[in-house]
C-alpha cells in the first residue's frame, strides 16, 4: 500500500448505523470525523418509543 | 440487663439503661441438695470483694431454697466427695426429708423461718425426728455408689497436667454440644449479646460454654482454644484444677452426675478425674 | 452381634498391624448401660476394646472431617453414606479410608427404655429379639423392635453402600416403599396448623446446637449462627423467631445431603423432633429428584448441579 | 413533527447529544425579518451568535463511510389517505411519539383531535411501499410489518380498556430473527387482528372524528369498517439531498434510489474507498443497521490498514483519588428524564429529602443526567465539594451505570463508589396513577441507595494482555469474510473448517437475487482467504476442548488424528446452518420432488432435464413457521423466484407455479417479486391449516392446492416439484458450552443483544456472524462477518483489558472447602488453593479474570465463605433496613 493512505474515516450520517461505524472505528485505531446535518446526533432511532422484543427504551 | 431505643425520634436514642428488675419474693421447692450446694461455688464468681453483680446477688437475695433430701441417689451420683452429700444443708434456708407420706422440715436460716410461716408449716417434727434423720443420712450416704478422688490433682504441676497426653484421647468422642455445661449447676459462664428487634434493643446474658468454639474467639479471628481438646481440657482442667489453685476450696464440682447421664457419647468426669488424679 | 465384634476386632487388628491406618475409628464400651463410646485405637493390642452392639447410633463420620491420617472406621449404613457425601464435599479422600461395613441390624434408643422402666437402670443386654433389662431392683424383657431409634425404624439402607471389608453378612434391605408417611402427615396440616406444630415442638429448645453438632455435614468452620458481621440470628433462646430461624436454615443446609442418620435427635437433650425438618426435605429430594443423599461418591450433590429437565416448579 | 408547534429556537430532541439549543432560521424572526433578537439580550452566557454563518470545512480523509439513512415517507401527497385533511390519519412515526413516554402527549394513548382514548386503531400497511403507481415506490420497506406489529401491542398495554388493533396488510413479513414468534403472539395472544387485504380510501364519517376504512378482503369483496384513528405503516425513502449528492459523486444508486452494492461486496459503493452502512444500502432495521455498520468499520480498515494509530491519540487516564479512611461524602443527582420521571414524581421534594440523609453534602436535580452537559458538570461538581460517592436516581442501571461510572472516573474517583436508584422503570412508569406515594417510593429508593453507597469500598479491576491472534470457527462466506477482515488488518487468523473445503452452503447456490454468479464470486473469496499470508486455514478440523477466556483462549482443534493448540485472544463463531431434509411433500420418493438447494445443483451442473420441463410447481414455507419450527428462514421466497425466473429463461412458455403462504421478497428483492409476475409466474396463497397435497399417479404428479382468494381446490399437474426447505441451524451444544455462550429454541446462538449487539456473545471474546446467528442470505452473511470482524478488532486493538471489579471474594477462613462453587459456576471461576500452598491449602480461591459476578456461587456457599464485592451483605443488609425506615 502506498505511503500517502490517511488513517481516518469520514463517517455521512449520525444514525444508529453512523454512530456504530464512527465507534467501531475509533475503537480499532482510526480517526473518525462524524458528520451529521441536524444539530444532534441519534437519527430516527431516538425517536422511537420501545424496541422489540426487549422493550428497551430506545433512545 | 439493660435496654436501650435507636429511634432517632427519641430523646433517649441509644443511651443504654438498666432495666428495672422488681426481684419478687420466691422460693425453690424441691431442689436437690447438690444443686443449692453449688450456690457457694457460684457466689464465688459473682459476688466478691472486688466485684458484685448486681443483677445476680438480687435475685438471689429474693430466693427461698426449700431443699429436697435424696433417699435413692442414682449410681452416677459422686456427692459425697465432692462438696455435698444427700442431705447436705450448703445453701438452703429449708430442708424437707421424707417420713412416710409427710415431710419433715429442718428450718436452716431466718429466710427458710420466715417461709415456713407464710406456708403455714407449724406442726411440730415427732420428738426422734432427729435420730431418725440421721440415719436416714446414713443409709442414703451407703447408698452412693460412686466417689472421685482429687487429692492429687491439687499438688500436681498445672503445666504438666495440661499438657499431658491424654487429653487428645479422652477428647477424641467429644461433639462439643456443650450439654454437660448446660446441665451443670456450678458452669457459670456466660455470654452478653445486644439483640435488637425493630427499634427496641435489649442487652443480656446468655448461657455459654467453653465447649463451644466462639467461646474464646478473638476480634482478630484467631481463636486460642481453636480444637476440641483443648475446650475438653479447659472445662476439666477448670473444674478440677485451676478453681482449686484459685479458690482452695476443693473442687468446682458439685457431684451430681448430670454431665455423666446426659453426656450424648459418654464423657466421664469421675474417669478423667481418676486419670488426672492418677 | 458378638460376631461382629470379633471380626471387627480382627480385621482392625489386620489393618493396623499392616500399616494400612494409623488409626481405627470405632465404638468401646462406656460407663454407663446403652452408652456405647466413640472412641479411636492407635495399636493393635487396643483392637480388643472395639465393640459393635445396639447403643452404636452414633454417627462416626461425623469424627472424619479434616482428618489428615490414614483411617479404619466401622461404618453402618448411615454412616457409610455420610462417608460417601463426605468424600464427595472434599472433606476426607477415599484412598485414606479403609472401611469395615457393618450391615446394620437397627439401633436401639435409650430413651424409650427409660420410658418403659421406671427404676435406674444399671444393665441391658440384646439377646436376638430381645432386650433384657435390669435394674436396681427389677428386670424386665423387651422385644426390640419396640425399642428402635425412630429413624432406624424407616430405615432403607442398613447395608453400607461404601466399604473395603464387610464385619457380617449383608442383609436384605425392605422393599423400598414410599415411607415418609409422618412427613405427608404434616403436609397435611393447614399452614396455620403447621406452624403451631412446629412452634410448640420448637419451644423447648435451649440453643445448646447439639444436633448441629452431632451432625457430620455440619462441618463449617463458623456456622450461621455464630457469625458476628452480619449476625444472621439473634443468640437467645427466648426469641422464638430466632429458634425457628436456626432450626430451619440448618435443614435447608442439609437439603440433599441428609442421610437420616438421626444422630440431631439423638443428640437434643431436649428430645425435640429435629428430623421432621430434614425429613421433609429427604421426601422432597426424592420425589421431585429421585435422590437420596449418600449413595455414590460420582455424583455432585443434588443442589450442585441443575439439569434442565428438573422439577422447577416452585419457581413461580 | 407537525404533532407540536416547535420553537424557532429548540433542541432536537430530549436526550440529544449535544444537548444544545439550535435556531430554526426558517421560523427566527430576526432571520426572516431583522428584528427580534431577544434571545441575544437575554441569555446570561452570551451564547447566541446571529453572526454564526454556514463555513466550509475540508477534510482529508482515507476513507468515506455513507450512512446518511432514510426518510420516513410523507404520505401528504398519497390523497387516498387524507393525511392532510384528517388529524386522526397519524404516521407510525407520529405513533411512535405518541406511545413514547417523553412524547407529546407524555405517554398517553390519546388521538389528536379530541384528546380522547381511542377504542378502535388501524394499522394500514405499504403506505409509499410496494407501490408502483401512487408514489413509485416498488420495494418493500423492510420493517414495517414488525413496527406496525409493535406498536399494536404496545398500544394494546397502554390502553385501560381493551383496544381493538387491526393491520390491514398484503403480506406479513417478518423475517427476523424471533418476529415471526412475535407475530404469532400479537395474533393468538394479544388479539391483534390482521386483514389481508388492499385498501380502497378512507372515509370521514359524518358528525365524528372518526374514520372509515373501505378495503378489498381476500375474496375481492369491498367491506368497510370504521376505526378511531388510523396510522399509516410508511416506508423509507433516501432524502431528496442525499440522492443528489450521490449523482454528484458518481456513486451508483439502486432501482429504489438506494447505494447499490453487490452480493460478495454489501457494504462497497460504486466507489472506491466509499463504504456505505445503514438504510442508504436498502431498507434496514436495527440490529441489520447496526452488523452493515460494523461491517463498513470494518471494510474501511482493510483499505486503511497501514495507516492505522497514525492519527488517534490516546486519552490520559485521570489519577484516582483514595477516599480509603475518609468520611463518606456523598452527591445525589436526581434526574428528571424530561417528564418521564418529574410527570408523576415531585423531583425538588425527592432532592430536599436527599440533602438531609446522612453523609449527602449535595443534592440536585437534572433533567436529563445522561446528558453530556449534566456529565460534565456532574464532574465538575465531584472535584468541586471533593464528593467521594455518588447516587443517580434516574432511570435502570442496566443501561445507563456505566456512562455514570465513566463520569466518576473522568472526576478521578473509583467508578464502584456509584450507586443508581431506578425511579422510573421500578416507579414513575409503574405507578404513575399515584404520584404522591411514588414520590414517597422514589425517597424510599433514594435512602436505600445512600445507605448502600456510603459503606462502599473502591474495588480494583484485574488487567490482562490480549492475545493478538483471532479464530474463526466455520469457513463458510460469513466466517471466511469475518477472517479477511481481521487477516487483512495485520492479525494473524486461523479459520477452522470441519469440512474439507471452504465455502458451506454458498457451495450449493447458483444464482443471488441480484443475477450474481454465486460460484464465480466465491471462488475469489475462496482464493482471497488463501492467498493471505496472515490468514492460517485448517481444513477437516474440529474443536477438541476449549480453556480460557476473553484476550487468553487455548483452543485445541483436531486435523486429521492430529492435535493441535491454538492459543487467541478472540473467537469468532460461524458454524453456519444447513438446509433441512423435508419430511413430507413426498420427497425422496420420486426424483422430481426436490429441494431449492437440488434445483440450484441441476442448475450448476447445467442438467439437461430441466430443457424438456412443461411445468413447475414450488412449495414455500417446507419446515418453516410450522409449529415445531416456528421462525421464517428468510431467504426461500426470493431463492424460489430466482429459480422460477432462471426455468422461465429455459423455457418461457413453462407454466410456473410458486404456492407460498406470505411472499418475503423484503427490501428491493421486491423488484424480483414484480418481474416475476410480470413473467407470468402464477403465485397461489396456501394456508398452514391446508397445505398443499402431492399425488403420484400414473407416473404423473399433481399438486392440489386450496387458492385463498378464489376459495377453491386447484390441481396443477407438475414435471418438477421445488421444495423451499427450512434452515436450520448446526446446533452445536459442546461449542455452546466450550465458549459459555447460549443457544435459543430454535438451535440459533444467542447474540449479546437482539438489537445492539448482533455481532457479539454475552460472553466477552466470543463474536457471531452468519447462519449460526439466524437465516440469512450470502450478502446480509458476509456484512455480518465482517461485522464480527470490526467488534472483534476493537478488541484486540486494546491490547489490555479489564475485569470487572463486582466479582466474588473468598473468605479462607470461614470457606469448608465443600467444593460447591467449583462445581456450580458456569465460569469455572472458583478452584482450590493447592494442597501445597503455604497459606489456606484446599480452600476455595476466585480467578478474577474469570468470574463474571454472577453470585450464583455466593447464593450457594453454606459457609457464608463468599461474598460478592460491591454487593456485600452489610451493604444490602444496609438497603433492607434503611427500606423499612419511613421517609420523614
Amino acid at each position: 500500500m502506498s505511503k500517502d493512505i490517511i488513517g481516518s474515516v469520514v463517517v455521512v450520517g449520525g444514525g444508529i448505523a453512523g454512530m456504530r461505524s464512527a465507534l467501531d472505528l475509533a475503537n480499532s485505531g482510526y480517526y473518525v470525523y462524524l458528520v451529521e446535518k441536524s444539530s444532534s446526533i441519534g437519527g430516527v432511532m431516538s425517536q422511537l418509543d420501545k424496541t422489540f422484543p426487549t422493550n428497551d427504551c430506545a433512545m | 440487663m439493660f435496654s436501650y431505643t435507636t429511634d432517632t425520634n427519641s430523646e433517649d436514642c441509644n443511651i443504654i439503661k438498666p432495666i428495672n428488675k422488681k426481684n419478687v419474693k420466691q422460693a425453690i421447692l424441691g431442689i436437690r441438695p447438690c444443686d443449692s450446694a453449688s450456690f457457694g461455688i457460684v457466689e464465688k464468681n459473682f459476688d466478691t470483694e472486688e466485684y458484685k453483680d448486681p443483677f445476680w446477688i438480687n435475685s438471689y437475695k429474693a430466693t427461698t431454697f426449700i431443699g429436697l433430701a435424696c433417699d435413692n441417689p442414682d449410681s452416677t451420683c459422686f456427692c459425697t466427695t465432692a462438696n455435698s452429700g444427700p442431705f447436705d444443708e450448703k445453701g438452703l434456708d429449708i430442708l424437707l426429708i421424707t417420713s412416710g407420706d409427710s415431710f419433715i422440715g429442718k428450718i436452716l436460716t431466718e429466710k427458710g423461718e420466715e417461709a415456713a410461716k407464710i406456708a403455714g408449716w407449724t406442726t411440730e417434727a415427732p420428738a426422734n425426728s432427729v435420730s431418725a434423720i440421721e440415719k436416714q443420712k446414713k443409709e442414703a450416704e451407703s447408698k452412693i455408689s460412686s466417689s472421685i478422688s482429687t487429692d492429687k490433682i491439687k499438688n500436681k504441676d498445672t503445666l504438666e497436667l495440661y499438657n499431658a497426653s491424654f487429653w487428645e484421647e479422652e477428647a477424641f468422642a467429644c461433639i462439643n454440644c456443650g450439654t454437660c455445661a448446660y446441665v451443670c449447676p456450678t458452669c457459670w459462664c456466660f455470654d452478653i449479646q445486644d439483640e435488637i428487634s425493630d427499634k427496641k434493643g435489649i442487652r443480656m446474658r446468655n448461657w455459654d460454654s467453653c465447649m463451644f468454639p466462639l467461646f474464646t474467639l478473638h476480634g482478630s479471628g484467631h481463636n486460642p482454644r481453636d480444637l476440641k481438646y483443648q475446650r475438653v481440657r479447659q472445662r476439666f482442667m477448670h473444674k478440677l484444677k485451676y478453681y482449686q489453685d484459685k479458690y482452695k476450696s476443693g473442687i468446682q464440682c458439685v457431684g451430681c452426675g448430670r454431665c455423666i447421664r446426659l453426656c450424648p457419647v459418654n464423657i466421664d468426669i469421675r474417669s478423667i478425674c481418676d486419670i488426672m488424679n492418677s | 452381634m458378638v460376631e461382629y465384634i470379633s471380626k471387627i476386632q480382627k480385621i482392625s487388628k489386620k489393618i493396623l498391624q499392616d500399616g494400612k491406618v494409623d488409626i481405627i475409628i470405632g465404638f468401646s464400651s462406656g460407663s454407663l448401660p446403652m452408652a456405647s463410646r466413640p472412641s479411636f485405637i492407635k495399636s493393635p493390642e487396643d483392637a480388643d476394646k472395639l465393640i459393635f452392639d445396639g447403643n452404636c447410633g452414633i454417627n462416626l463420620a461425623n469424627y472424619l472431617a479434616g482428618r489428615k491420617e490414614k483411617i479404619g472406621i466401622i461404618a453402618k449404613g448411615c454412616d457409610s453414606r455420610n462417608i460417601a457425601q463426605l468424600i464427595v464435599e472434599n472433606k476426607i479422600k477415599r484412598e485414606q479410608l479403609f472401611i469395615i461395613g457393618v450391615p446394620c441390624f437397627k439401633m436401639i434408643d435409650k430413651r424409650k427404655i427409660s420410658l418403659l422402666f421406671e427404676d435406674e437402670i444399671t444393665q441391658v443386654t440384646e439377646v436376638g429379639d430381645k432386650v433384657i433389662v435390669k435394674g436396681k431392683a427389677k428386670e424386665k424383657t423387651f422385644n426390640r423392635e419396640d425399642l428402635l431409634q425412630a429413624n432406624c425404624i424407616t430405615c432403607t439402607h442398613h447395608n453400607p453402600v461404601i466399604y473395603d471389608e464387610l464385619a457380617g453378612e449383608l442383609i436384605k434391605e425392605p422393599d423400598q416403599k414410599d415411607g415418609y408417611e409422618d412427613v405427608k402427615k404434616i403436609e397435611a396440616m393447614s399452614s396455620d396448623k403447621r406452624w403451631s406444630h412446629f412452634s410448640e415442638m420448637l419451644s423447648a429448645c435451649i440453643r445448646c446446637y447439639a444436633c448441629r453438632d452431632a451432625c457430620p455435614l455440619c462441618y463449617c468452620p463458623t456456622c450461621f449462627v455464630d457469625e458476628a458481621a452480619p449476625q444472621w440470628v439473634g443468640k437467645s433462646a427466648d426469641n422464638q423467631i430466632d429458634v425457628k430461624t436456626f432450626h430451619i436454615l440448618r435443614a435447608f443446609h442439609c437439603a440433599g445431603r441428609c442421610t437420616d442418620c438421626g444422630a440431631c435427635e439423638r443428640a437434643c437433650p431436649m428430645s425435640i423432633k429435629v428430623r421432621e425438618f430434614t425429613r421433609k426435605l429427604n421426601s422432597d429430594a426424592m420425589r421431585h429428584y429421585e435422590w437420596e443423599a449418600g449413595l455414590t461418591t460420582d455424583k455432585r450433590p443434588l443442589l450442585d448441579n441443575f439439569r434442565v429437565n428438573d422439577y422447577q416448579d416452585f419457581i413461580k | 413533527m407537525g404533532l407540536q408547534k416547535r420553537k424557532a429556537i429548540y433542541v432536537e430532541y430530549a436526550q440529544a447529544v449535544p444537548l444544545k439549543y439550535a435556531i430554526d432560521a426558517d421560523n427566527c424572526i430576526y432571520f426572516q425579518k431583522g428584528k427580534c433578537g431577544a434571545c441575544k439580550k437575554l441569555c446570561p452566557a452570551e451564547a447566541i451568535d446571529f453572526e454564526q454563518k454556514e463555513e466550509t470545512i475540508t477534510i482529508n480523509a482515507g476513507a468515506i463511510i455513507f450512512s446518511s439513512g432514510f426518510n420516513p415517507l410523507n404520505p401528504a401527497d398519497l390523497d387516498l389517505y387524507q393525511y392532510n385533511d384528517r388529524p386522526n390519519v397519524i404516521t407510525s412515526m407520529e405513533m411512535e411519539r405518541i406511545l413514547s413516554a417523553s412524547g407529546p402527549t407524555g405517554g398517553h394513548l390519546v388521538r389528536l383531535s379530541d384528546k380522547k382514548e381511542p377504542k378502535k386503531i388501524a394499522w394500514l400497511q405499504c403506505v409509499g411501499s410496494r407501490d408502483m403507481n401512487r408514489c413509485g415506490n416498488l420495494y418493500c420497506s423492510s420493517v414495517c410489518c414488525m413496527y406496525a406489529i409493535k406498536e399494536a401491542v404496545i398500544a394494546k398495554e397502554h390502553s385501560e380498556e381493551g383496544l381493538d388493533c387491526a393491520i390491514f396488510y398484503m403480506d406479513i413479513r417478518t423475517p427476523g430473527k424471533e418476529f415471526e414468534k412475535f407475530y404469532n403472539n400479537a395474533k393468538e395472544k394479544e388479539g391483534v387482528r390482521f386483514i389481508k387485504s388492499r385498501i380502497h380510501s378512507i372515509e370521514h364519517v359524518v358528525n365524528t372524528d372518526d374514520l372509515k376504512v373501505r378495503y378489498l378482503d381476500e375474496d375481492n369483496n369491498l367491506q368497510g369498517e370504521i376505526f378511531d384513528m388510523i396510522v399509516l405503516s410508511v416506508g423509507m425513502e433516501t432524502p431528496k439531498d442525499i440522492v443528489k449528492l450521490s449523482q454528484k459523486l458518481g456513486i451508483e444508486l439502486s432501482k429504489g434510489n438506494f447505494c447499490k452494492t453487490s452480493t460478495f461486496n454489501p457494504l462497497e459503493t460504486s466507489i472506491e474507498g466509499i463504504l456505505v452502512s445503514g438504510a442508504f444500502g436498502g431498507p434496514k432495521d436495527i440490529p441489520q443497521s447496526v452488523v452493515y455498520a460494523s461491517g463498513a468499520a470494518c471494510a474501511a480498515g482493510e483499505i486503511l490498514n497501514s495507516a492505522r494509530n497514525t492519527l488517534t491519540k490516546t486519552v490520559e487516564p485521570v489519577p484516582e483519588t483514595n477516599v480509603i479512611g475518609e468520611r463518606p461524602s456523598i452527591g445525589v443527582f436526581v434526574c428528571k428524564c424530561g417528564s418521564n420521571i418529574a410527570g408523576v414524581v415531585d423531583v425538588s421534594k425527592v432532592v430536599e429529602y436527599a440533602a438531609k440523609l446522612p453523609f449527602v453534602d449535595y443534592a440536585a436535580e437534572n433533567i436529563y443526567s445522561c446528558s453530556q452537559d449534566n456529565q460534565d458538570g456532574m464532574a465538575q461538581l465531584i472535584k468541586e465539594k471533593g464528593l467521594n460517592r455518588v447516587v443517580v436516581a434516574a432511570c435502570t442501571p442496566k443501561t445507563h451505570e456505566p456512562l455514570f461510572q465513566e463520569t466518576l472516573i473522568s472526576a478521578g474517583l473509583n467508578k464502584y463508589l456509584f450507586e443508581m436508584a431506578n425511579i422510573r422503570n421500578h416507579n414513575s412508569w409503574v405507578h404513575k396513577d399515584s404520584p404522591e406515594l411514588a414520590t414517597l417510593k422514589a425517597m424510599d429508593l433514594v435512602r436505600m441507595a445512600v445507605e448502600k453507597i456510603s459503606i462502599a469500598k473502591p474495588l480494583s479491576e484485574a488487567e490482562l494482555e490480549v492475545n493478538q491472534n483471532a479464530m474463526i470457527i466455520g469457513g463458510g462466506v460469513a466466517g471466511i469474510s469475518a477472517a479477511l477482515g481481521l487477516a487483512n488488518q495485520g492479525y494473524d487468523t486461523y479459520l477452522i473448517e470441519k469440512s474439507g473445503e471452504l465455502g458451506g452452503e454458498a457451495k450449493k447456490i447458483f444464482k443471488s437475487a441480484n443475477n450474481e454468479n454465486i460460484q464465480k464470486e466465491l471462488l475469489s473469496l475462496i482464493e482471497a482467504a488463501q492467498n493471505n499470508n496472515k490468514l492460517h486455514i485448517r481444513l477437516n478440523s474440529s474443536i477438541v476442548n476449549v480453556e480460557g477466556f476473553v484476550g487468553n483462549f487455548k483452543t485445541v482443534i483436531a486435523s486429521d488424528n492430529k492435535e493441535e493448540s491454538i492459543e487467541h485472544g478472540v473467537s469468532v463463531i460461524a458454524t453456519g446452518g444447513t438446509a433441512l431434509k423435508p419430511t413430507e411433500y413426498l420427497y425422496g420418493e420420486d426424483k422430481r420432488i426436490i429441494t431449492s438447494l437440488d434445483l440450484d445443483k441441476k442448475f450448476i451442473n447445467n442438467d439437461n432435464s430441466l430443457k424438456g420441463l412443461k411445468s413447475a410447481v414450488f412449495i414455500q414455507c417446507v419446515g418453516s413457521r410450522e409449529p415445531n419450527r416456528p421462525y421464517c428462514s428468510g431467504v426461500c421466497c426470493t431463492h424460489s423466484i430466482t429459480n422460477a425466473l432462471e426455468l422461465k429463461k429455459i423455457n418461457p412458455d413453462m407454466n410456473i407455479f410458486i404456492l407460498y403462504r406470505d411472499i418475503r421478497t423484503y427490501g428491493e428483492k421486491e423488484y424480483l417479486y414484480h418481474q416475476a409476475r410480470e413473467a407470468g409466474i402464477i403465485f397461489i396463497r396456501y394456508l398452514a391449516s391446508d397445505k398443499p397435497n402431492i399425488k403420484i399417479e400414473n407416473g404423473k404428479i399433481s399438486v392440489t392446492v386450496q387458492d385463498t382468494s378464489l376459495n377453491q381446490y386447484l390441481e396443477m399437474e407438475a414435471d418438477l416439484v421445488t421444495l423451499a426447505s427450512a434452515i436450520v441451524a448446526n446446533k452445536d451444544q459442546k461449542l455452546a458450552k466450550f465458549f459459555k455462550i447460549q443457544v435459543n429454541e430454535d438451535g440459533f446462538y444467542i447474540e449479546k443483544h437482539a438489537k445492539l449487539g448482533p455481532c457479539e456473545f454475552a460472553t466477552d471474546g466470543v463474536f457471531l456472524c452468519g447462519l449460526a446467528h439466524y437465516p440469512k442470505p450470502i450478502d446480509e452473511s458476509i456484512a455480518h462477518g465482517k461485522g464480527a470482524a470490526a467488534k472483534a478488532l476493537t478488541l484486540l486493538a486494546k491490547k489490555k483489558i479489564r475485569t470487572s471489579g463486582t466479582i466474588a471474594d473468598v473468605e479462607p477462613l470461614k470457606c469448608s472447602s465443600c467444593g460447591v462453587c467449583v462445581s456450580i459456576c458456569p465460569y469455572s471461576a472458583p478452584s482450590f488453593i493447592p494442597d501445597d500452598a503455604r497459606f489456606f491449602a484446599g480452600k476455595a480461591q476466585i480467578n478474577p479474570v474469570l468470574c463474571k459476578g454472577c453470585g450464583l456461587c455466593v447464593a450457594s456457599c453454606r459457609s457464608g465463605a463468599l461474598r460478592l464485592k460491591g454487593f456485600d451483605n452489610d451493604q444490602i443488609f444496609a438497603q433492607i433496613n434503611a427500606a423499612f425506615e419511613e421517609a420523614a
